[in-house]
């Protein structure tokens, strides 16, 4: 989550991006975000005012070229917001797989405002929709839930599971979600602790709050927002609020005592931001031992991403896990699960015995079944594919084996066009426009390069 | 609104009025070995109890064979629809290549269109011949330069994978998840505003397997797999000398973070498995994967003829027609096994280290990956977990693809074949018809 | 004796034009028709709600007419705005 | 006075803006045509190749599925292809595989050994094939012109450009025909206006008879109008139709004329064909299609001919014009909801179709801003062009802009007042007639039915017992109520 930047930062940021030459790396990334932030507002800092950021940069940053064309400059700009967003993309080594969330989602009145187009409740909707299969395409072995606070009320819209189909279905009717009266925060966190109690405390618990409205209506009592806080703390369940209205001390507070983020969105793209930085699963060091079992291995895994501690050399355990046959729905057979005849289903790999759903613990064996994908979604973690090395027009006049691209086959523009002064060389932008595999010496086009590192993470040039 | 996509409800039972047009992108496998062993395949089992079959005899399928039927299906592609593409990479030991369409730079097609020939067919048949050619030249250079040790490597399915990912991902960005630079929303919403222009193309992939058994997808990972027809047990050596990493990510790793990355751009893998049951016992169990996580199609021919029927049959629908109104023919059983990384062995049962779920086919005091430390104490009680495990010989639990649906599951063999011998027509037709 | 069964039986035959049109229409027409003296009234008939009969003669003035009628309720926005 | 059926203006802009199918002309005549001109035309791979492709997906798919086989296709084949229940009914199956049908691709439906089967025209199968392996022998794709290669020839973007001013030629004449407002337009040849004349795009108003028309004094016709405002390829197709049938018109065969349509649309915009060779048959028809930029000659007699980007696009299907950037050009329009119109364009026959119905306020060189008024509209549909078709010109020409706006792309009020302006028009619906009154319910009743046998009913209205009937029955139903009259009296 970016700080806030100081104004006096801000102004040379932005004249050094109107002369050309080569800037120091601390502004480096500083000069992304702004450049980001005009190619669909990349990274943002939440502490600057919506006018500054959109002003200045529009104008500062596009140049044009001696042709009088906007083009080049445009370019380069799309060129460096991809760079910035694959340079981010080198990733720790250990992250915390599994995952549980509750997103709890404001329906007041306020999301009915109009500062987003069409609608907040829109937006965030829309948003929400990609987030979870975002979300699940890199936690597969999360499960997540989603409450909704309205006419000071809670209810849990969908209850935590790992099936994002049935997620989607629901927030695909807009009729069930008709925001109205107004929010209740401590009915909402209540409710999120209470679904998530009968998970095993170390398991990692967050919460996801997108807050709409400046204020909270909760029921008076003994009980306040503030002792839900102390609750939340101690059940270290991590709270993430992201503000659309502004910043509101409670839920500042809630979100840094529990370790999680906050944020105010300025537009709909910084919102997006907010919502994709708590997509990847949080790095954790430790492991602790655990035993054999699912529901063991996830409190396990939960208890890396409560991410405590620092980087002593990590102990975790080895889990026996079969790797099951899923049968094709065809006519129905006995389950050993439910002991219900039923279509389709996993083998048990060691037992043989017919099971619903992976993963889980073979009834009969105990074997923990697991579906090696599951698995393989994570892997990419551990095999990141290098960066890839700007080229430059030197190095290619040297060494050009290839005219296209070893990803898509486009072609690369001819060198020979390109002289040394016109091509403004950002930090990162290849003049080239080529980008080297370190491994094999493969060159790439930048839109390979960033699908590559951001979708693929598997390099055409070293795969076999 | 013209462009608004497909599925209008028509007079017959809401059949879409048209469909987008489609993108498909063939990985032909021209692995030398396979094709030999293809060119010469052991004789097929009869089937006693159904006689009327045998009439079609098994039938050596050599490369020029079948890249004439291969031809002959592209082209119905084409003719299928305007706008229709094709593009088709060539996977040789170790090496893939783009060979349809040629780069721009090359001079482009014949130089004079034939007065009996769709122009765009032409191109595309010419072209096919050449890039073949091309590679095949290459391929005997390598011989020549004598590393027959590189000629044992597999086929590069994965690295055609990634290509064709990357090539799709660049005719159609909405895909990759740089969509920075469009409105957000209007990629993000389902029920945004149908976007201008004409309609977005649909893109799908169709691998043709000629390798026998399982080192086609993962790359030197079968040790224990006797099943490799081709000798590469020396560069099985090699692999595990040459230690995990890059091995690793040229096989089950990379093809897995390949089926990922389909399944986020909805595009289908589909597998045609060439080498019929005689050669190979066991399926490409990986590609068998990826076209069940991808809803892709995988079916494995018989060895009996009648392919371009089945390609027609199967394969020639767009996604958009699939599964409504179409069918998808009955796959089958698919076994989730995975590859260790310390030796490449393909599991049933594995370790699994819980930091980095890492998988090892035995148990060891540090992750090889993530170094993390396993407790000496444990490894006892696991060492006892693995002998207590028996491996469980596959024909129980995986049935010999391609099977009939569930219900057939676990038939004895012969029922099977039988079985599939219909499913592979994905209707009812009695038997495989010759071509004229 | 005949003669009222020739009544009971008798038939009118008119013959004109007939105009089908809405209510609102036809309230216009009447108007006209109202606002007319003796040879020019044109409406032979006022049938139902949707129908009339007018003599031929005066169809294309009547139509003519509505025309004008209508233009004169319809506000047409002043062009230079 | 708004009436029911334009009171959901989305249903109703949607479905009047989806244009048919460019290639309705050509289907209308396709199904008028019998076996044996099926037989003629399927000689032609070209042809196999463009009928397959203008069957709907599934129907394709399925012929295409079929088309290796030597069996006949089985209806139960069929079902099973597109999860039919086994037990549905023979007309449901049928109906799936219509489209063939009609196209005389399959031969009907018939019992054979227990099974229902349709047969599959062995004339059509054979050329599919032949086209997909190139194993062909009509040169129906065009035998390429072989000259020396140092030859000079046009650029695709100057043949482009030639099939375009030859045809928007022709339509400019029309417009400036009829507006009055001459751009200088060169008159298009004799043998152009006689077609013009016959389709009834175009008319002399000073010859009654309709048969010997000053060809120099003809203006447009309503029909000239709308046809002004369809999209290119269906004009291009009604073009070649009223051609068409102007050939048959005259007895000459015209399957050699229409094959050769389906070949130019085979071909390949900037390479030359040799005339002679490709089409022996149909030389004159080449000579007329070239009148209308269909193919580009170096020299009128020359055997050597490039198709235009008229003729190549001929086939490609859904409004998927060959060139990408003719679909950008056509999308010049921005509507505003208080009916001011933005047209980015310099197009002079654009811009002289939207001051049919627009309004023009302001030219600048590439755009021009106009207003959707009442007198203008009205005006245009006095010239008989109808609210939905105006519609589905603006959606049709809709800017990219526009479709970033939630739908519907043309906003209600717009479409609504459209329609509105459309009824104004005829607000009365007028009839001779004929009034009955009658005081005897039965002889009403009989009189009533008797009308409606012989169509001479215009309206009955029971409660007051009126009813009113077409004038020259008058005498045949004055009879009739006599004899009853007659009966009903004396049945006394």
């Amino acid at each position: 989550m970016p700080s806030y930047a100081p104004a006096a930062e801000e102004i040379d940021d932005d004249d050094f991006i109107d002369d050309d030459d080569l800037p120091g790396p601390p502004s480096r990334s500083k000069k992304g975000g702004a450049s980001g932030g005009k190619s669909g507002g990349k990274g943002k800092d939440p502490g600057r005012h919506a006018w500054e950021a959109e002003y200045k940069k529009s104008w500062d940053i596009v140049q044009e070229d001696e042709s009088g064309s906007l083009e080049s400059a445009v370019e380069s700009l799309l060129a460096r917001g991809r760079r910035k967003r694959a340079l981010m993309a080198d990733t720790p080594l250990r992250r915390s797989i599994i995952r549980h969330m509750f997103i709890i989602m404001d329906l007041s009145e306020s999301m009915m405002d109009k500062d987003y187009r069409p609608t907040r409740f829109e937006v965030v909707l829309g948003y929400l929709r990609s987030y979870v299969v975002e979300w699940f395409d890199q936690n597969p072995l999360g499960q997540i839930g989603i409450i909704i606070m309205r006419d000071r009320l809670s209810e849990v819209l969908v209850p935590m599971g790992g099936n994002p189909q049935e997620i989607l279905s629901v927030l695909s009717d807009k009729r069930r979600l008709e925001p109205s009266g107004e929010p209740s925060l401590q009915n909402g966190l209540v409710m999120a602790k209470g679904g998530m109690s009968h998970l095993p405390t170390t398991s990692s618990l967050e919460t996801l709050i997108v807050f709409s409205s400046i204020s909270t209506a909760d029921p008076d009592g003994p009980t306040t927002i503030h002792n839900v806080l102390e609750d939340l703390v101690e059940n270290k369940i991590r709270t993430t609020i992201l503000s659309l209205a502004g910043e509101i001390k409670i839920c500042r507070s809630i979100s840094e005592r529990t370790g999680g983020k906050f944020g105010v969105a300025l537009d709909q793209d910084h919102l997006k931001d907010l919502m994709w930085e708590t997509i990847p699963p949080p790095a954790t060091t430790i492991a602790p031992p655990i035993t054999i079992g699912v529901r063991n291995a996830l409190s396990a895994a939960g208890k890396n991403a409560s991410g405590s501690g620092g980087g002593k050399a990590p102990n975790g355990d080895l889990m026996v896990m079969g790797f099951p046959i899923q049968l094709p729905l065809g006519g129905e057979t006995l389950c050993s699960c439910h002991g219900l005849l039923k279509r389709g289903g996993y083998l048990c790999p060691r037992c043989g015995s017919k099971l619903c759903d992976v993963p889980t613990d073979c009834e009969v064996c105990g074997l923990m079944v697991v579906s090696s994908p599951h698995l393989a979604r994570s892997f990419w973690f551990l095999f990141p594919v290098a960066n890839y090395g700007v080229l430059h027009i030197e190095d290619v006049m040297e060494s050009s084996k290839s005219h296209t691209c070893t990803g898509c086959d486009v072609e690369f523009p001819d060198v020979s066009t390109i002289e040394e002064g016109v091509a403004q060389v950002e930090d990162g932008v290849s003049p080239t426009g080529r980008y080297r595999c370190a491994k094999c010496q493969n060159d790439f086009c930048a839109d390979c390069d960033l699908y590559i590192h951001d979708t693929l993470h598997t390099c055409p040039g070293c795969a076999q | 609104m013209a462009p608004l996509p497909s599925s209008h409800g028509s007079s017959s039972a809401s059949h879409p009025k048209t469909t987008p047009p489609s993108v498909l992108l063939v990985i032909i496998d021209i692995h030398p070995l396979s094709w030999s062993l293809l060119a010469s395949p052991p004789p097929l089992a009869p089937y006693p109890e159904h006689l009327g079959i045998d009439k079609a005899q098994a039938s050596p399928m050599t490369l020029p064979d079948f890249v004439t039927i291969l031809m002959g299906f592209l082209n119905a592609h084409l003719a299928s629809r305007w706008g229709n593409e094709v593009v088709v990479y060539g996977a040789s030991a170790g090496r893939a290549k783009l060979l349809y369409p040629p780069p721009s730079n090359a001079v482009a097609g014949p130089s004079k269109p034939r007065s009996n020939t769709y122009l765009p067919f032409q191109l595309l048949d010419s072209r096919i011949e050449e890039g073949l050619k091309e590679m095949a030249l290459e391929e005997r250079e390598r011989l020549e330069r004598g590393d027959v040790k590189s000629i044992n490597h597999p086929p590069a399915m994965v690295s055609a994978l990634t290509k064709a990912l990357c090539f799709i991902n660049r005719i159609i960005p909405n895909n990759a998840n740089s969509a920075a630079l469009m409105d957000p929303t209007a990629t993000q919403d389902p029920n945004a505003p149908s976007t201008n222009g004409p309609d977005k193309p649909e893109t799908r992939i169709m691998v043709i397997n000629a390798t026998p058994g399982e080192n086609v997808s993962t790359a030197q990972s079968d040790s224990n797999e006797n099943s490799t027809a081709n000798g590469n047990t020396q560069n099985n050596g090699e692999a595990s000398q040459s230690g995990k990493g890059g091995q690793m990510r040229g096989g089950y790793v990379g093809l897995m973070n390949c089926v990922f990355a389909a399944q986020k751009a909805k595009v289908p893998i589909d597998v045609l498995s060439l080498p019929p049951p005689s050669i190979d016992a066991s399926p490409p169990i990986f590609l068998q994967q990826a076209a069940h996580l991808t809803e892709g199609i995988y079916w494995q021919w018989n060895g009996r003829g009648g392919l371009l029927q089945y390609l027609h049959a199967l394969y020639l629908p767009p996604p958009s027609l699939r599964h409504h109104p179409f069918v998808v023919p009955p796959q089958d059983a698919v076994g989730f096994r995975a590859v260790c990384f310390c030796h490449h062995k393909t599991l049933d049962v594995g370790f699994v280290c819980s930091v980095c779920l890492s998988i090892f086919c035995e148990p060891r005091p540090v992750c090889l990956m993530c170094k993390t430390r396993f407790p000496i104490k444990s490894i006892p009680t696991l060492k006892s977990l693995a002998t207590y495990i028996e491996p469980i010989p596959i024909p129980d639990t995986v049935p010999p693809p391609p099977v009939q649906k569930g219900a057939w599951s676990n038939q004895p063999a012969e029922h099977n074949k039988k079985e599939r011998r219909k499913s592979a027509h994905n209707g009812d037709k009695a038997e495989p018809i010759e071509i004229d | 004796m005949s003669s009222a069964y020739g009544d009971a039986y008798a038939v009118k035959m008119t013959s004109g034009v007939l105009v089908t049109c809405d209510s609102a229409a036809k309230q216009i027409l009447l108007h006209l028709d109202s606002s007319r003296e003796g040879l020019y009234k044109f409406m032979i008939r006022d049938v139902d709600e949707t129908h009339l009969i007018i003599k031929r003669e005066y169809v294309d003035e009547i139509k003519e007419l509505l025309q004008d009628e209508l233009e004169k309720n319809t506000y047409i926005q002043d062009p230079n705005l | 006075m708004v009436q029911p059926s334009f009171s959901h203006p989305r249903n109703d802009s949607s479905s009047s803006s989806t244009s048919p199918s460019p290639t309705a002309a050509l289907d209308t005549f396709l199904d008028n045509q019998h076996q044996s001109y099926f037989e003629e035309l399927y000689k032609s791979e070209a042809v196999c190749l463009c009928i397959l492709r203008s069957l709907p997906p599934v129907c394709r798919h399925i012929i295409l599925h079929h088309l290796w086989s030597h069996q006949p296709l089985r209806t139960t084949e069929v079902k099973s292809f597109v999860q039919m229940d086994v037990k549905a009914s023979l007309e449901e199956v049928d109906e799936v595989m219509k489209p063939a049908l009609k196209r005389k691709i399959l031969h009907p439906m018939i019992l054979k050994k227990g099974k229902n089967i349709w047969s599959s025209n062995d004339a059509f199968k054979r050329g599919l094939r032949n086209a997909l392996t190139g194993l062909g022998t009509s040169n129906s794709f065009g035998v390429p012109y072989d000259r020396d290669d140092d030859a000079e020839i046009p650029s695709q973007e100057e043949l482009v450009a030639y099939g375009e001013e030859a045809f928007e030629g022709i339509l400019k004449y029309m417009v400036s025909s009829g507006l009055g407002i001459g751009f200088s337009v060169a008159r298009p040849q004799p043998e152009v206006l006689e077609l013009l004349h016959i389709s009834g795009l175009m008319t002399d108003p000073t010859d009654e008879t309709g048969q010997r028309p000053n060809i120099n004094r003809m203006t447009i016709t309503s029909k000239g109008f709308q046809f002004l405002l369809e999209d290119r390829q269906t004009q291009l197709w009604e073009i070649l139709m009223y051609y068409l049938n102007a050939k048959e018109a005259n007895s000459e065969r015209s399957a050699e004329v229409l094959s050769m349509f389906f070949s130019l649309g085979c071909m390949q915009l900037g390479q030359d064909y040799s005339a002679s060779k490709s089409f022996p048959h149909a030389l004159s028809a080449l000579n007329d299609l070239a009148q209308y930029g269909f193919i580009y000659r170096p020299s009128p007699d020359a055997d050597q001919f490039f198709p235009t980007h008229l003729a190549t696009a001929l086939c490609s299907g859904d409004a998927a014009t060959t060139k990408g950037q003719d679909v950008d050009e056509k999308r010049f329009l921005i509507l505003e909801t208080n009916y001011k119109i933005y047209a980015y364009t310099s197009n002079e026959l654009e811009i002289a179709i939207l001051n049919l119905f627009v309004d023009i306020r302001i030219r600048y060189p590439n755009l021009v801003v106009g207003k959707l008024d009442r007198k203008n509209v009205k005006s245009a549909m006095e010239k008989g062009i109808s609210a939905n078709q105006i519609i589905s010109y603006l959606s049709s020409h809709a800017h990219p802009q526009m479709y970033n706006s939630p739908p519907p792309l043309l906003h209600p009020t717009i479409v609504d007042q459209l329609h509105l302006w459309d009824r104004e028009r005829n607000r009365l619906k007028t009839e001779d007639t004929v009034m009955l009154e009658f005081f005897s319910k039965e002889l009403f009743e009989d009189t009533v039915n008797e009308a409606t046998t012989n169509a001479a009913l215009q309206l009955s209205i029971p409660t007051q017992k009126f009813m009113f009937i077409e004038p020259q029955t008058k005498a045949a139903i004055t009879d009739f109520v006599k004899e009853r009259q007659n009966q009903l009296r004396s049945g006394f």
